[in-house]
């Protein structure tokens, strides 16, 4: 359970950023944040993981304030963060090195993410060697490995190609019918957050707060994506989003 | 056997006997342990001597004096070396680019020499000794040795006081001496060995024993240690044939009058700032 | 590993280095004179016959020693301090004003304390270059941790490292190549400050070797020590950065 | 800017810096009980006396002069030519030999090629300085030119730049936190020169202060030098620390 | 008139990335690139623009061989590749005085290029304080007040909000229609592709080849968007590429 109180953050240049933002997110719940560029998506998922203290209010895992270095909350950084001396493979293996997980476990482990996210045979590579898009692929493989608490999502698919990004959708959506792990997801596009988001927030204004947030029972199922309520929801967010951004 | 006595040296020609005793195993057979520490530089030499690193130097009396008065425990236990009318060991040689100047004609001519040792002192008795007028000179400070022999060379600077085998270096490349230690009638260098060595009236005996010694031998033999001389006399190349063979006098305490000489001139200097008495300078008799 | 052709390419560069030096050095000698400088052929050919000297090795062996053992000693202090210092901004400015009023003090004056503390022997050579490298380790590389990029440091803490893992998977790394920056700075350093400790003491070294020389004016005994020292240094520096190239194999990565 | 609150911290963290090496000082001159080790508060109280000297400042001026100006000139030197070294592989290729080559050569031996060609002056003595700096600005430079991500070069170039514009946008701007790394580490090691270089044809400089009084053993007077010069050196760092802020603001930015 | 001929390209580690490669692109028309992550779009563009050379065949610009350092085509680049050192109006204003334009002239119009992407009021920020999207529009921004006889653009619009990403699209076509300067657009984007693509090529393979191509005359217009030869040309490419990737 992921909890964030009335959050409210402001850059050492003054700027507020964020103002009042609050979220609850249980076991096998999900969450989809849309909003403008630069109203403070990635500062709130940065916050909700503990990488940056909020200014007002808490966040709280299962209960307990949530602490940075634990790796309760794992999360795919916007710029993919990959370490640029550590091989695709290290890299991607580097949470369950960090969780204390033995070599050949943790290889496997990671191997398999690789698999699964289409970049078998590139374990020895080094990042600079990859595409934009494969560098996120990596990034995802190495949330994705991980047996986190919550998940947290920065625009996690926004340079796959349209077949890949359906792929990586529906793992996601595998992982979490298997193990329930809650996640938030940041996203910018419409069609994505209502696919996969049990709950739609729409983050708007300056200093941002959340502007709207619509309920998406039927979110991930089967053919969720060709039934009638998807596209009224696609069409109501995105109708919402134009009055608001 | 015996304790080290760990002796430091610099690569100059009055260490000679020292050496000799120390290669023929001379201080060995009066039962004693030498081993000759050596050094490019009396600043080094007088740190180790300071932190207790070395229990006997072979160094100038102005370096003894002022590391007694900073509290080393330490005892002239002879001279080294003593000027002598036959023999020169330091002298005031021009620039061959200056080869033309006389004591006469000396006017604000730059000499280098490097302060707060035995050159400055050895100028200072030149200067009263042939009589050169006050601003004739211009001391300008150059402490390494070889340095100041380039300088002089290039002619950079008109003179210096160099010591032997640098002065036939200099002359021989076309500089002129001037004016040179024969007649100053000092000693220059002495051997100093830690208080409790020197109180040990054995021990200061041997170690003499084995001195003079050596000293017997270089004088029968004197081209046998050529080579030895210009290995850690550091004589030039060109030299090593012609140079000398040097003359060393047997051992000898200073007297106070010649201790109370440098003190003076080291209380004018302000080198020191009270004298030290003789008694603490030379072992209880 | 690169081919057999960039490696003779190098070796005709280092040849063609020494071809230029040596032309400046002749016009250099022909202008200033003997007196300072021998002409590059006769010190060419000095250097060839001491180098066939057992003596000549065993001073060039004894500096290598020395150098060698320094460099690892700094290495192994500051290297790890400098990323500490680098890393974060409490320890740095705890201990940054020790490194800033102690490293202008020039290391000669405390000859005294390292003689006490350690004797006449190579200790006390060996910790009086490898206190001046340390510190040029340190700085040079607590700058560089300084300019990682904190992206780095999110990710990794994002995974759960706690400071340890930051320390081993981000800093360490990313403080390498600078902390072979300041290796090959701390070859000339070293072997420099080998002349000054090498004047005490001994009777091995190149840097003994040089000052004797100097001491009686022997100008092409000296320049023997001189190419000792650069051979010395080169080998240093090279070995530096094939040790780089081994181990920072991903900076060699990613272009076009 | 700063606050005031936090330069006081940082006053207050050298005070205390000032006060933990004093006591270590006291400490190791008790254990130690030498005459070459005085005891801090001695020194300090000749410091005190000393400071008061106009003579004193004399010296501070000479030496200060004197490493200001080879700061400068070396920087002036080495900064481009590391950029150029770092940022093309030929120019690197070609010029690296002669520095793996000569930086080893202990400098000091080319003091009187520097003495004939430039004279006893002060000249003579900056360029010594400035000599030795110049090969660490360099190596510093180039390193961390070296490691200037090609993203940007490509970013640039694709706007039109030729080699120029991206010397002058890219390369320069990368490059210049390592420039003052390097200037950083010059601060300590032209001290260091300062020692020796003022060790002749000089009776000024806090150099030649520490040199003549250790000559003399005037332990009280050496460390008055010693402190002069420990002054000079944080001045000199702390200078470099806030130009550094100025020019490279961009550094200190973009944490969360 | 750029024009690509025949280009193949292999990285140094041994993998043909590209191989036949061709592509002509008139005054005023443009081309939308498609293909699966890490097939080699941004390989293909950097050799488009000089930055990289083609192991086999050459790219004319205006019939003469494109070099690097002349500005003539534009790049965005899909890791924006912003000055860290340089303020946002800086980075904006670099392209002009690279070709030498006046400060007082390029600051205005980089202003004015800030203005257009909705940057107003951040000139003095720099990028690393700013969000993934704000950085991008600064790369648009960049890239747009110069005046290049080529524009290629890699993903340039995929970190943005639907509602920044379709008024920049528009300001691209207005840009476009004003100066008829050809573009090379790489999406991830099938709608994306159709609506900006004078002509779609489809890359797959291994090593990457021209897979399919489409024209698309209509692209563009007023309400393309909502007639049914955009939706049918959509489908049609989503269909091309299920098979391909
Ligand atoms: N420097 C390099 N060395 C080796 N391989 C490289 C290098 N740069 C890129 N590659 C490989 O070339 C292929 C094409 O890369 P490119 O960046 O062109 O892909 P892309 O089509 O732009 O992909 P994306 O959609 O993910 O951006 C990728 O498989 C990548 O791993
Ligand atoms: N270090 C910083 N200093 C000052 N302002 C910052 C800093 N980091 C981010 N900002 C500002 O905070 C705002 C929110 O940034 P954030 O990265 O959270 O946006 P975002 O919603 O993730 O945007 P995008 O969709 O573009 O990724 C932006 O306007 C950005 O400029
Ligand atoms: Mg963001
Ligand atoms: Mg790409």
């Amino acid at each position: 359970m992921l909890e964030a109180r009335r959050l409210g953050k402001r850059f050492s240049g003054g700027r507020e950023i964020l103002r009042d933002v609050s979220l609850r997110l249980g076991q096998g719940e999900s969450l989809a944040v849309l909003g403008p560029s630069g109203c403070g998506k990635t500062t709130l998922l940065y916050m909700l993981c503990g990488l940056s203290r909020p200014d007002v209010g808490e966040v709280l895992l299962d209960g307990k304030p949530v602490r940075k270095g634990t790796g309760d909350a794992a999360i795919i950084l916007q710029d993919f963060g990959l370490l640029p001396w550590k091989s695709v493979l290290d890299n991607v293996a580097l949470g369950l090195k960090i969780a204390g997980i033995g070599r050949a476990e943790r290889n496997e482990r990671a191997r398999a993410g690789l698999v699964e996210v289409g970049l078998t045979g590139r374990e020895r590579d080094w990042p600079a060697c990859l595409s934009g898009g494969e560098q996120q692929r990596v990034a995802i493989a190495r949330a994705f490995v991980m047996s986190p608490r919550a998940l947290l999502l920065d625009e996690p698919f926004s340079s796959l190609d349209a077949i890949t990004r359906e792929k990586l959708q529906a793992t996601l959506l595998a992982m979490w019918r298997r193990r329930g792990v809650p996640y938030v997801l940041v996203t910018h596009s419409v069609e994505e957050a209502v696919y996969l988001g049990g709950r739609i927030l729409l983050l708007a204004g300056d200093p941002a707060g959340v502007a709207d947030s619509f309920d998406n029972p039927g979110f991930g199922s089967e053919g969720y994506r060709n039934s009638e309520e998807y596209y009224g929801l696609v069409r109501q967010v995105r109708a919402a989003m134009e009055e608001l951004f | 056997g015996a304790a080290t006595i760990r002796f430091g040296v610099l690569p100059v020609l009055d260490t000679l006997p020292l050496q000799v005793a120390a290669r023929e195993g001379l201080f060995a057979a009066k039962g004693l342990n030498v081993e000759l520490v050596s050094f490019m530089s009396a600043l080094e030499r007088d740190t180790a001597m300071q932190t207790g690193r070395l229990d006997g130097y072979f160094g100038d009396l102005i370096a003894t004096l002022l590391l007694v008065k900073t509290g080393a425990p330490l005892r002239v236990v002879s001279i080294a070396y003593e000027s002598r009318p036959d023999q020169r060991m330091f002298g005031l040689v021009t620039s061959p680019h200056k080869a033309g100047l006389t004591l006469g004609t000396l006017s604000q001519n730059s000499v280098s020499i490097s302060r707060a040792t035995i050159m400055e002192l050895l100028l200072h008795r030149m200067e009263a000794a042939y009589a050169i007028p006050a601003g004739a000179l211009v001391p300008l400070e150059v402490k390494k040795i070889p340095i100041r022999m380039q300088m002089l060379l290039a002619g950079e600077i008109d003179l210096a006081l160099l010591p032997e085998p640098l002065l036939s270096l200099a002359e021989s490349k076309g500089g002129t001496v001037l004016a040179t230690d024969q007649n100053l009638a000092m000693p220059l260098t002495v051997l100093c060995l830690a208080d409790r060595l020197a109180a040990d009236r054995a021990t200061l005996e041997s170690f003499l024993a084995a001195y003079r010694e050596a000293l017997r031998r270089i004088a029968a033999e004197p081209e046998n240690y050529r080579g030895l001389m210009a290995e850690t006399g550091r004589i030039p190349l060109e030299l090593r044939d012609s140079f000398p063979m040097y003359r060393y006098l047997d051992p000898r305490l200073p007297t106070s009058q010649e201790i109370k000489d440098v003190q003076d001139w080291m209380l004018a200097k302000g080198l020191l700032a009270q004298p030290i008495p003789y008694a603490r300078l030379v072992p209880a008799s | 590993m690169r081919s057999w052709r960039s490696r003779a390419a190098k070796i005709g560069r280092y040849l063609l280095a020494l071809l230029l030096l040596g032309l400046a050095w002749k016009a250099l000698a022909e202008v200033l004179g003997s007196s300072v400088l021998p002409p590059p052929e006769a010190a060419l050919a000095a250097f060839s016959r001491d180098a066939l000297t057992a003596a000549f090795w065993r001073h060039f062996g004894a500096s290598a020693f020395r150098a060698v053992s320094a460099m690892l000693l700094a290495w192994l202090i500051a290297f790890p301090l400098g990323i500490l210092m680098g890393g974060s901004r409490r320890i740095d400015a705890l201990l940054s004003p020790f490194v800033s009023l102690t490293y202008p003090i020039p290391k000669i004056v405390l000859l005294p304390i390292f003689l006490l503390l350690l004797g006449l022997g190579d200790a006390s050579k060996i910790a009086m270059i490898a206190l001046i490298l340390a510190y040029q380790i340190l700085v040079t590389t607590r700058d560089g941790v300084r300019g990682v990029h904190h992206k780095h440091i999110d990710s990794v803490t994002s995974l759960g490292a706690g400071k340890l893992r930051v320390f081993l998977d981000v800093l360490l790394p990313a403080a390498l190549p600078h902390g072979f920056t300041a290796l090959r700075l701390g070859t000339g350093v070293s072997v420099a400050v080998l002349f000054f400790v090498e004047s005490f003491a001994t009777q091995t070294g190149l840097g003994y070797l040089i000052i004797d020389s100097w001491g009686s004016l022997d100008y092409l005994r000296m320049f023997s020590g001189i190419f000792g020292m650069s051979l010395l240094g080169v080998l240093l520096y090279e070995g530096t950065d094939l040790l780089e190239r081994l181990v920072c194999a991903w900076r060699y990565q990613g272009r076009r």
